[in-house]
């Protein structure tokens, strides 16, 4: 049994995420209790990925813990005020990609080879040279290039690999030597898992390994690809994770919202739920506190359905044969 | 048709309904988020059981629920999960499907659309100094670039219906005819647009090879003319020689649309 | 419910595998049961590819259906002689390629692209002009292309996208729409399942729709890609499928590997074992009368571990929030 | 050491005793199929446990069973499910974990080595009209060129061992210091070899930069002489200044080897 990668949030994020880094934030189950605690801990200079980019990381502009981003879409539950004032100012610099060009990116990052091709943003305003070098970016010629295929002879679009220095996602299971297990809708992360350099990973369960090795085709990514396991029930919130919780659009609504209206809407914000709080068992209870535990019974994924799976694994024992 | 048709309703979901009729029976359509869910869910309810209902996230052959049935809110809404034939991930949705040529239908939404069915998604004014920024084209560029057919939603407004997008995130028929072809991009069509005014579709019978590619009023709402529609259009718009009038949302379209949005999300008053 | 696409085996073939066609037979689980109706149909001029081809395509090749391949590896159960010796007549062109590289144009195919880097073969005698052009192949300068990175100046080697026209594969089940789930080891079929114009399944089990949408992750791919669904029990034999049966070595090593000896070896094992039976499940038949019922008792995957999973999906009912 | 040093082994069987001795104790080993696997069970099972056991097909981290273990027969065989951390597929495998950079520890088998390391799995003679078509390289070209490091596991004979490799399928050194890197392939090692008569090191510290880059003999099985090893090589070799005698196989290490092998698929007598 190798050594266990289970530690705090406080640790992981402490130990792994370092000022300046290129920062896979999460897109279907964002990992918010580790984005809360990177905002906690000051990280400064971040570069923040991923297909799309919610809440979270509105967060982080606001925070001033990042001032770069690529993405396909920079949104969610915040109001965009705040973040689009910070583009406009160059305060935050930004490249445009697409949901698809990132989980490429990703997906060649992880495979260790320079680009891949598309024939998407063909005909496009992207691929226009002046707004390749458009005042918000960063990456100038590094965002991507035009070829002919070698083939057919058909014009392709080359997306440079992706890899980010942390990938910081939030999963159903995983066993303390960091074996990730998730189902339901995976968005880019089945890619991040393995082009970033380094993984932390919150889970609602920490299981025993058996429970692991015994479905492995369930298994996303294994514990050597994994820096960190940190066990966070409701580490998604307020997100959502298949089979545990459903969005909480209450909360999204009412109270995340506002964060992204102005600067001092998001301090208020940051006060109450990130700063005001020692760590994401402290939120929950504040959570708690505020709305009751009937609001977080309410969020539980109750309809719908459970395996009927009958799935088996196994081999045939040592025997003779002629 | 059971129940009549529906006497209170709006222009936006007159949009919606009007949208959900216009899934094919069959085919694999890749739905948008925002108003492209929601209608095609309730497209999926009523008038096009059989169509394969994907997501940009992964959620391959939606069956929405027997009960309880809403549209999905946000891309990675856990009742897609259920129901869905397959559940897996961006590279399979976006690259096997979209990218393997697999999607016949794609569903958009976006901030403008032009003469020649071009799409911005991402910033009105100049790009690299813009009046209002936008969130992001997410799906929509490759939805754009590579389904085989495309249908918009999009408000009737004379901000959104533009001689030129002011960035062409999304491909229609790009500079005119043979643009597709001359960027490296597939013929694409029939496509079509829904507006909260009427229904369009584009002048090219072969995908954007031939033809002015530009929109054409094929049918307005009932009671709206075409002058109403032209007043909320940035061009001189191209009408059909006979335009017509689109048969009012049933009282079940317009009930099963309402259950389907429960919070208000996509409808609730004033949004459009 | 869409149509169903279950049919038999003679069916499928007969109505989605033509003359000439590139047909990707698999790998881990091989559908044998399909690629012995291939022969029984006496299907020609056959393209196999597959990131490794086994017994099947030398089957392919000894019964005069395929005359061409593109693989990383030519093997398996049968003894190479009668396949060698047609490569060295020219009777069977051939391109060399890699387990990986074919696994990366199956992925390139299914994703539409078309061609994808690797910086494997740098370095390897592959590479050079005069074997590009080597006399028993059949791609020339189609095999692969040379280029340095736009973003590195790194040189790699870009491999051609490759769409089968028929994958043929074998699950573990389908329901009727031809929704497909696997588990355990999927070698290439994950990107052959989306690659392929024409995808035909043979599975051990089909079970309702129901069972299928109760564990969305399971499924491998949508039935809106599969052409055909052959219920098929032992429709791997002699490999191996998990969670059903183990390899069957004792077979292979007696009856299987002496096929590809000599083309007369070939043509008794395919008179007892191809042609003379009718279908797969007349083939399974003929193995107990042969060998007994426990010998085919005794590939049972017995040993080993079913899932302990405690897997659930589902979703918040609608609740009011504030 | 339980049950002291076996008497009755063959040459083979000390070879895949060396070879799993040769396995780090961390690290991520991308295990080929043949007598790498066969000595990767032995080598989890007795001398590294903590490394990550993989195969090409998407086994990842496997544990072979407490009771009834046996070596792997054939890259997807059954009992590399049940223990393993994750079975997936081989894009997973030979893409995302090899050609991302994660495998420390290649191990392979081969048809003919040479001088510098570099393999030959696909014929024998002039690849373009071979004396001996062999089945193909599978997964060893993308490991020779993307592992760390490499254990390459092969019988001493003349025809094995050879000054050039009749076709470089598999990359070791390439055409010597530098070839690497001439070639855009990243440093490797320490790589080893391991015959059925010694253990071979590399004549580089740098992973190929510096150095002659040439095999060297450093240690010999039980009662060999260099001398021996020579004679089946068809170089001059290269010899350590203190050549090491290896420790014999124990008992327990012969046959718990025997055990993994019940069917005697890849040690039954006169294969190697």
């Amino acid at each position: 049994m190798a050594m266990s990668k289970l530690m705090s949030v406080h640790d992981a994020v402490e130990r792994f995420v370092g000022d300046g880094d290129v920062i896979y934030a999460g897109y279907t189950s964002v990992a918010y209790g580790l984005c809360y605690e990177i905002i906690r801990q000051r990280k400064r200079r971040l570069d923040i990925v991923g297909a799309s980019v919610g809440g979270q990381a509105t967060l982080f502009f606001l925070a001033g813990c990042a001032d770069r981003t690529r993405t396909g879409y920079i949104g969610g539950a915040l109001r965009p005020g705040a973040v689009t004032r910070a583009m406009a100012e160059g305060r935050l610099r930004y490249e445009d990609y697409s949901n698809q060009a990132i989980a490429l990116m990703l997906m060649a990052g992880a495979l260790g080879i320079p680009f891949i091709p598309t024939r998407s943003f063909l005909g496009t305003d992207y691929l226009r040279p002046e707004y390749q070098d458009h005042p918000g970016g960063f990456l100038g010629q590094q965002k991507w290039a035009q070829m002919d295929s070698p083939f057919d002879g058909q014009p392709v679009v080359l997306l440079p690999a992706l890899r980010p220095d942390v990938a910081v996602l939030h999963a159903q299971r995983a066993d303390e030597e960091g074996n990730i297990q998730m189902w339901g809708h995976l968005g880019d992360a089945r890619w991040a898992f393995w082009a970033a350099r380094k993984v932390i990973v919150s889970v609602e369960e920490v299981v025993p390994a058996s429970v692991i090795r015994s479905d492995p085709s369930r298994t996303v990514v294994p514990g050597f690809r994994v820096s960190a396991v940190v066990h966070l029930p409701f580490g998604a919130h307020p997100t959502s994770i298949a089979g545990y919780y459903d969005y909480d659009y209450g909360f999204s609504a009412s109270v995340m919202r506002n964060a992204g209206r102005s600067q001092e809407d998001y301090e208020a914000f940051a006060a109450e739920w990130i700063d005001g709080v020692a760590d994401h068992a402290a939120y929950i209870e504040h959570y708690r506190e505020v709305f009751g535990q009937d609001a977080l019974d309410g969020l539980a994924a109750s309809s719908g359905t459970t395996p009927q799976d009958g799935v088996r694994y196994g081999y045939a024992p040592i025997r003779r044969f002629q | 048709m059971a129940g009549g048709y529906a006497e209170d309703y709006t222009l936006a979901e007159m949009m919606c309904v009007a949208a959900a009729r216009e899934f094919p029976q069959e085919g694999v359509a890749l739905v948008g988020m925002g108003l492209p869910v929601l209608s095609g869910t309730l497209a999926k309810l009523l008038h096009a059981p059989e169509i394969a209902f994907c997501t940009e996230v992964g959620a391959f052959d939606w069956q929405p629920p027997a009960e309880g049935a809403r549209a999905p809110i946000g891309i990675s809404d856990l009742i897609l999960n259920p129901g869905s034939a397959m559940v897996s991930d961006m590279v399979d949705a976006l690259g096997s499907l979209l990218m393997g040529g697999n999607v016949t239908f794609g569903v958009l939404q976006a901030a403008q659309v032009d003469r020649l069915g071009n799409l911005n998604t991402i910033a009105l004014g100049d790009y690299r100094n813009p009046e209002r920024r936008l969130g992001g084209t997410g799906g929509n560029t490759e939805i754009a670039c590579l389904a085989a057919r495309v249908l918009t939603i999009m408000p009737q407004e004379q901000r959104r219906f533009v001689e030129r997008v002011d960035f062409n995130t999304s491909p229609g028929y790009v500079d005119g005819p043979g643009g597709r072809r001359r960027h490296g991009l597939r013929p694409q069509g029939p496509n079509r647009v829904v507006s909260t005014m009427g229904i369009y579709g584009f002048d090219t019978a072969d995908g954007g090879e031939s033809g002015s590619c530009e929109l054409v009023l094929e049918a307005v709402f009932p009671h709206l003319s075409p002058d109403v529609v032209q007043a909320e259009t940035r061009w001189n718009l191209r009408v059909a020689d006979t335009v017509r009038e689109i048969e009012p949302p049933t009282v079940e379209e317009i009930d099963l649309l309402r259950r389907l949005d429960p919070y208000g999300f996509y409808l609730r008053p004033g949004r459009y």
